[in-house]
């Protein structure tokens, strides 16, 4: 039976995904898109990827759901939201090429073999140097921890990418905010907090970690946003530095482990643990304050300026 | 079957009806609020009811606060998400009489 | 009990898969915001159902996190989503 | 591959290649980044299912970890997107309201 759950779920969710992308309506559309990433993060469930859940959770459906609708009111302010779905010739010419890439990529998978054991013998032989239990964490911040300072880069990069193109935020909701959402707002705030920190420390040992937990304060960034409870100028003088927090302490410890002869980023053993857990805060609370101004779509000058 | 499977079992079944009804209403309703009247039923008690199943087949405390915490959340939030969506059911409506 | 924590995952996710009608049908978005809120509802409901079949702890954090998110969603969605006068 | 692992494995290449083709076709920048995060969530969902091998079986963590910061620079990147389209208003001009 739990196979007649995978069924429903892939075919619920394949439906989803094409409706989206081929509906006439683009408003419907990101709504589609919003519940295929609902029904994306409970495939990873199924997956027994409980982390790639939980951060399917926070970002696919929360923070990108956000994103897109608050672009498609700007695009609709500027009259930008007509497309035509049509099939024309050309289009089903597309559709017949990509059906044939997707056949021959379907023959190839497979083809692979069934019970290879890939990476994961070896990451169970070296946990235990790792400094963490959680093998998704270890492999993130220890084994493979190049990728994520780059990462941290990419972050940044991209929010200045944002900052360069857009001198304005566009997200100021134009509707004075509700005594009621503000009450929510208010009692979101700490109870996020509470959960991101929980996420964070779980992390060393069971499904959760940076990411995820910094996905969960973007979340509470994005509704901050809404409920019109951010004041711009003063906070940003203050949330700057944490930009760069996360980046900075992965480089101090990569300095550092240089530093006293090892290779960049090669923890020494018994102080694995420790520096993780004070990267991961870092690398939390940047990553939370990237996304929320990601969220802002512009550099995020007092709604009165703009 | 334990008292404890018995109770889950109890649970879920009713959840269920709450989650059907409100699907039920949620396609069939003629207008937009009733539908959400439908479907804050399925938002509470539907939820609310997995919740109990799962809290009594559960042994830990922090599991427990857990679980009352995902309930309190999904009531809190599902209230105010109604109220909003009722204004701005109602703000859309203005808008198409005008 | 696994089989019919299984069993009511199954229904949960059929009623998620009928709420899409009322996603493409509209007419309002109003109602397209319904039925996302509905998929949250529901969707939190299954992962909890799917911790107890599977022993799996974590996908109670992760029903945890949808529960929180999609309020925030449905928040986003009330104060972008609307129709431009 | 055996089982839901090739389920979800082909499910991911089926997201892929629908995302492909709506990239191709559809002139809307709004749809166009709609398509590539599909696309992205197909590949993404290949990774996982690889990683998979069964319930009993341990799982492989690496792609976890890659998809894990995958859907993070897709957020970023869908940002950054979208903060492109509605800035240019790059958007579509039909054939014919061209001339």
């Amino acid at each position: 039976m739990i196979h007649l759950v995978d069924v429903t779920l892939v075919v619920t969710l394949l439906a989803c995904a094409w409706l989206s992308l081929t509906g006439r309506d683009l408003l419907r559309s990101v709504v589609l898109f919003i519940a295929f990433g609902l029904l994306v993060s409970l495939g990873w469930a199924r997956l027994r990827a409980p982390d790639v859940a939980l951060a399917e959770a926070a970002v696919g459906s929360g923070l990108t759901g956000a994103l897109l609708l608050s672009a498609f009111s700007a695009m609709e302010r500027a009259r930008l939201t007509t497309d035509e779905v049509g099939l024309t010739r050309a289009r089903w010419l597309a559709l017949g090429l990509t059906l044939g890439l997707g056949v021959s990529l379907g023959v190839v998978l497979l083809s692979l073999p069934s019970d290879h054991p890939r990476l994961s013998l070896h990451i169970q032989e070296r946990i235990s140097q790792s400094g963490v239990l959680n093998s998704v964490t270890a492999v993130l911040l220890n084994f493979r921890s190049y990728d994520t300072l780059l990462e941290m880069v990419v972050l940044l990069a991209s929010l200045v990418g944002i900052w360069a193109v857009a001198p304005f935020a566009r997200v100021w909701p134009k509707a004075p905010s509700t005594p009621i959402l503000a009450a929510l707002a208010r009692l979101l705030l700490p109870l996020m907090t509470v959960v991101a920190g929980y996420l964070l420390w779980l992390g060393a040992d069971a499904p959760g970690g940076a990411f995820q937990a910094g996905a969960v304060l973007g979340g509470m960034g994005v509704l901050w946003v809404a409920a019109s409870l951010w004041h711009p100028p003063w906070a940003l003088r203050m949330v700057r530095p944490l930009l760069v927090l996360g980046l900075l302490a992965f480089l101090a410890v990569a300095g550092v482990t240089m530093g006293i002869g090892k290779s960049m980023l090669e923890y020494p053993a018994s102080q694995a643990k420790t520096l993780i857990l004070w990267i991961e805060t870092a690398a939390t609370v940047s990553i939370g304050v990237t996304l929320t101004l990601l969220f802002l779509g512009g550099y995020p000058a007092p709604p009165e300026q703009s | 079957m334990s008292w404890a499977d018995g109770i889950s079992l109890l649970c879920i079944l009713a959840a269920l009806f709450f989650f059907l009804a409100g699907t039920v209403g949620l396609l069939r309703m003629p207008d937009v609020f009733t539908r959400l009247h439908a479907l804050t039923k399925a938002d509470n008690l539907g939820l609310g009811l997995i919740v109990l199943a799962t809290a009594v087949q559960l042994q830990s405390w922090t599991e427990l606060v857990k679980l009352a915490l995902i309930w309190m959340l999904v009531m809190v939030s599902g209230a105010t998400v109604a109220h909003l969506i009722a204004r701005m059911a109602l703000s859309e409506s203005s808008d198409e009489k005008a | 009990m696994t089989a019919v924590y299984v069993a009511a995952a199954l229904f949960l996710l059929a009623t998620i898969a009928a709420g899409l009608i009322r996603i493409w049908r509209g007419p309002t978005r109003a109602d397209r915001l319904l039925s996302v809120q509905l998929f949250g509802t529901a969707g939190t409901a299954t992962l909890l159902l799917l911790s107890l079949a599977s022993g799996e702890d974590a996908y109670r954090n992760v029903a945890l996190v949808f529960a929180l998110l999609a309020g925030i969603l449905g928040v986003a969605f009330t104060r972008y989503g609307r129709v431009e006068p | 591959m055996s089982g839901s692992s090739s389920l979800y494995a082909l499910a991911g290449i089926a997201l892929f290649c629908m995302g492909l083709f709506a990239l191709i076709a559809y002139p809307h920048s709004l749809r166009k980044i709609l398509a590539a995060n599909v696309a992205g969530t197909g590949v993404f969902m290949i990774f996982v299912a690889l990683g998979y091998q069964g319930p009993e079986r341990p799982i492989d963590p690496v792609p976890h970890a890659l998809v894990i910061t995958g859907i993070v620079v897709a957020v970023c990147a869908t940002g950054l997107a979208l903060t492109l389209a509605v800035g240019l208003g790059a958007t579509h001009i039909a054939p014919d309201e061209e001339e």
